[in-house]
């Protein structure tokens, strides 16, 4: 029964992970990824974590959700009515995805993998909690802040106001000296409304 | 185990019923016990609608999914000691991630049709759902704190002294909020609210518009269970028996949530958001923070 | 179920996760690899966790890590992808020529 | 299916209804009818009852919408003149009857479906736009990069016409906007809001039809929180609390093209929903005139 739900999950997982490259929408291509997620979720619930199997589910979801709308805004073609073909450098890809694969599972195969299974009965979450805010608070602590860290500077980089005026304006550094040549790199030139989206090479 | 997914699968029509019924009274329609069957069969009756160049998978599973999702959540739920469909370790979670995917799949019913008024309204009920989503976390993280468990057995039984709607008199109103916009109601109604002419489901009819309203009814189900036992004690009670108590809560629930839905008006989304973000999350942190002074004591 | 098909499918995953972040032209395709190929870490470490740690609560500490860094990794390649739009109208990798020298 | 279609036959008739010229109180008056159910959309409606005499000019738009109706339908004709042959045509007060006939009516087509537009074939795809945005497929406009007026986030902009019988908007209303997201970015009216007459803009007409735009009944308005709930500044809660006071409101909005730009499409809607019938109509005409 394990063994039938594992391999159909897997299968599901694989199956839609690969469908996020062949679809013709984005949308749905981030809802691929997250039924891939889900699958990698329910295999980690149904190998004894209950906790993180679920806590993927739920923060894939939530992510993936933000993903598809990022494709909404960045691209409104949401239900591929416009062909999408947007690849490059294919054939070296395919051959690294390849060969990432066989030389994993040849490692996975070849290598003397120690058996120490979860022990019956053993109370994984409350132990899980217990590490947390435990030995390993500091780690646990880090991550915290370094998320804090990324929301200020997500919205920073992301806000119209730049650190040197607003963002789309090309924002460039002050210069060394008062009234100086600005400091670091001259913007790119044109700065262009040239358009992007330039279909298949 | 399988009893109380029996009892949950006859106890859901009935009262999915009395969730319609609920929506019909102070209507002024008439018929309110009759009326929302009578209305629902003469919608299986009438055609589904095609849209030009649809997601067609999703739009066919979308209603399906949200149904699943409501039963999934309402699954976690124990009826009386010992009796609860899904005893898991981390219910709460389960109860979470049903919350997330349930803005995932309003989005998708309103992304399927490929039309413009259910697409606007797929995307602000996300921009929305996703702070409401995470306000509930905190809320319902504070009701695991007294069990010090992330089981909903564990929680509704740490509510035998005291439940926790008198020791965190913030929760409950704060995850009535999630209550409404998990099921489309009123305030937080931005997926298919009157200014965009039904939203994500303006397109849809016949079955498929049958379903979704069902499904929503039985989200409004799945939340009020839930309500009642992370904050009114679920099953425990004097004298009646263990389920007519949480029978009792869970209507109890579903009349309020009902009635706030029509109470309190609806802002523009853009409001809405900073109101969510400044006043309603802030004010999920002071509860949280509270209850772990008083767990600490 | 044993530890080395779940390896075997998670590595199924980090490849395909590599394909697409090296074949994809878009910046929110190209994450949409990485997302993948941390997919599979994260299957790989709860393999590792339920199989060979005798469930040492520190193999879950590791998928929460991981799962920390793709929060990270989304949240700042969102706001990257968004400042470089702002600037160049640019949502495409070939689109940026400035960091290749 | 016998048992579903006897409870069938006794349920509320789903009604979509077009208000035409003076028929804004008409439809009003249905909306605690028993026995019949205003909807919001015509995807859920089994009735298209048009309310008032629509212009002539809108009579495309209104087969458009007749087709959109799913089959079975049944069409009423209420006070007015009918620009198709279809249904039956009432000129009492009370539409009931005809209502009840046209829920078993099956009209035939009026706009048989032709094939869609053709496929465009420009562009390296064929779809008529630039790179992989943008274009015609279809005849159905495609999203497509332009300026943004807010934060300068230039995302893809749709464009196209809502009305003249959306029920959110003042009746006959029709206006070609440009969204980014919900955010209305040009405006242009098409074709001005239809006469109401004098009783068009009665108060308690008025507030409830904004009151429902918030999701509301005008009891719960009377608590006035829901003055809060609308945005500061644009003298809709100051228009609102008039029109619940009992009191008309004679304000005339400035032009649409210059007001609507900028806000989104909620508050928009509430912002034309909070002006009296004949003002909006009044601002739109002289537009037009000018």
């Amino acid at each position: 029964m394990t063994d039938a739900l594992f391999l159909a999950l897997s299968a599901l997982a694989i199956w839609s992970g690969w469908r996020v490259f062949r679809v013709d929408s984005m949308v749905r291509a981030s809802f691929q990824l997250m039924v891939s997620f889900i699958a990698v979720g329910l295999i980690a619930v149904l190998l004894a974590a209950p906790y993180i199997g679920i806590a993927t589910i739920f923060m894939m979801a939530v992510e993936m959700m933000v993903m598809a709308l990022f494709m909404v805004m960045f691209m409104m073609n949401p239900a591929g009515l416009n062909p999408m073909v947007m690849v490059h450098q294919h054939r070296f890809s395919v051959a690294a995805g390849s060969l990432a694969f066989a030389g994993l599972s040849a490692a996975v195969l070849l290598s003397d993998l120690p058996v120490r299974p979860v022990p019956e009965g053993a109370e994984v979450v409350r132990d899980l909690g217990h590490e947390l805010l435990g030995p390993s608070m500091l780690i646990f602590e880090t991550a915290g802040v370094t998320l804090l860290a990324t929301m200020i500077g997500a919205v920073v980089l992301s806000a119209h106001s730049g650190r040197y005026g607003a963002s789309d304006a090309g924002s460039r550094p002050p210069g060394l000296t008062p009234g100086g040549a600005p400091a670091g790199r001259k913007p790119e030139g044109g700065g262009g409304h040239h358009h992007h989206h330039h279909g298949g090479h | 185990m399988i009893v109380a997914t029996l009892a949950l699968l006859l106890a859901l029509p009935p009262l999915i019923w009395a969730a319609a019924m609920f929506d019909r009274i102070g209507t002024g329609r008439g018929a309110i016990v009759m009326g929302p069957i009578r209305n629902g069969a003469a919608l299986m009756l009438r055609p589904n609608t095609e849209t030009e160049a649809p997601d067609r998978l999703n739009r066919l599973l979308a209603p399906g999914w949200y149904l699943a999702l409501a039963l999934v959540g309402l699954s976690v739920v124990p009826l009386a000691p010992g009796i609860v469909a899904t005893d898991l370790s981390t219910g709460l979670v389960l109860w979470g991630a049903c919350e997330a995917l349930t803005v995932v799949v309003v989005f998708l019913h309103g992304w399927s049709p490929n039309a413009p008024l259910p697409l606007i309204g797929a995307y602000r009920y996300v921009a929305i759902g996703l702070p409401a989503m995470l306000l509930s976390m905190f809320v319902l993280i504070g009701a695991a704190l007294p069990a010090e468990s992330l089981s909903v057995v564990e929680v509704v039984e740490a509510q035998r002294g005291l439940w926790n709607v008198v020791r965190q008199p913030l929760g409950l109103p704060l995850f009535m909020a999630l209550g409404l916009a998990i099921t489309l109601r009123g305030p937080f109604d931005y997926a298919d609210g009157a200014e965009l002419a039904g939203g994500t489901s303006a397109e849809e009819s016949g079955p498929a518009l049958a379903l979704w309203q069902f499904a929503r009814a039985s989200m409004l189900v799945a939340f009020s269970a839930m309500a009642a036992a992370a904050f009114l004690g679920g099953h425990l009670g004097p004298v009646l028996p263990g389920p007519v108590w949480l029978l009792l809560k869970t209507l109890a629930v579903m009349a309020a949530t009902v009635a706030a839905g029509r109470f309190f008006a609806r802002m523009p989304p853009a409001r809405m958001l900073t109101f969510l973000w400044v006043v309603l999350l802030p004010l999920s942190f002071v509860s949280l923070a509270l209850v772990g002074v008083e767990v600490l004591e | 179920m044993t530890l080395v098909s779940v390896l075997i499918v998670a590595a199924a995953l980090i490849g395909i996760g590599l394909y697409g972040a090296l074949s994809q032209q878009s910046f929110v395709m190209l994450m949409m690899g990485l997302e993948l190929m941390l997919n599979g870490a994260i299957l790989a470490v709860i393999g590792f966790w339920a199989f060979s740690l005798g469930g040492a609560p520190e193999g879950q500490l590791l998928a929460i890590i991981v799962m920390a860094v793709m929060a990270v990794e989304m949240a700042v390649g969102f706001a990257l992808v968004v400042a470089v739009y702002r600037k160049r109208q640019a949502d495409m990798t070939e689109s940026l020529k400035t960091m290749r020298h | 299916m016998t048992l579903l279609s006897a409870l069938a036959r006794r349920a509320e008739i789903p009604v979509f209804a077009v208000i035409g010229t003076r028929g804004l109180g008409l439809a009003e008056s249905l909306r605690r009818r028993p026995g019949l159910r205003l909807v919001d959309s015509p995807r859920h409606a089994r009735v298209l009852l048009v309310a008032g005499a629509v212009d002539g000019a809108q009579k495309q738009a209104l087969e458009r919408l007749h087709a959109q109706l799913p089959a079975p339908r049944g069409t009423v004709w209420w006070q007015a003149e009918p620009l198709f042959a279809r249904g039956e045509v009432v000129t009492g007060d009370d539409p009931m009857p005809a209502i009840r006939a046209a829920a078993s009516a099956d009209d035939p087509d009026q706009r048989p479906d032709v094939p869609p537009h053709p496929w465009q074939g420009i562009g390296p795809h064929g779809h008529g736009g630039r790179g992989m945005m943008g274009g015609n497929p279809y005849g159905r406009p495609m999203a497509m990069t332009a300026d943004d007026i807010r934060d300068g986030l230039a995302l893809d902009a749709y464009s196209a016409r809502f009305g003249p019988f959306l029920p959110m908007l003042p009746p006959g209303l029709a206006l070609d906007l440009t969204l980014q997201g919900d955010v209305i970015v040009s405006a242009d009216v098409a074709s001005a809001p239809f006469e109401q007459g004098p009783q068009g803009d009665a108060p308690d007409l008025c507030a409830a039809r904004m009151l429902r735009l918030m999701g509301i009944g005008p009891i719960a308005a009377r608590a006035r929180g829901a003055l809060l709930a609308l945005p500061q500044g644009s003298g809709m809660r100051r228009r609102l609390a008039a029109w619940l006071r009992g009191e008309q409101v004679s304000e005339t909005p400035d032009p649409l093209p210059a007001a609507l730009p900028g806000l989104e499409w909620a508050e928009a809607v509430l912002w034309l929903a909070s002006f009296p019938p004949s003002r909006l109509r009044a601002a739109c005409m002289e537009r037009h005139a000018a």
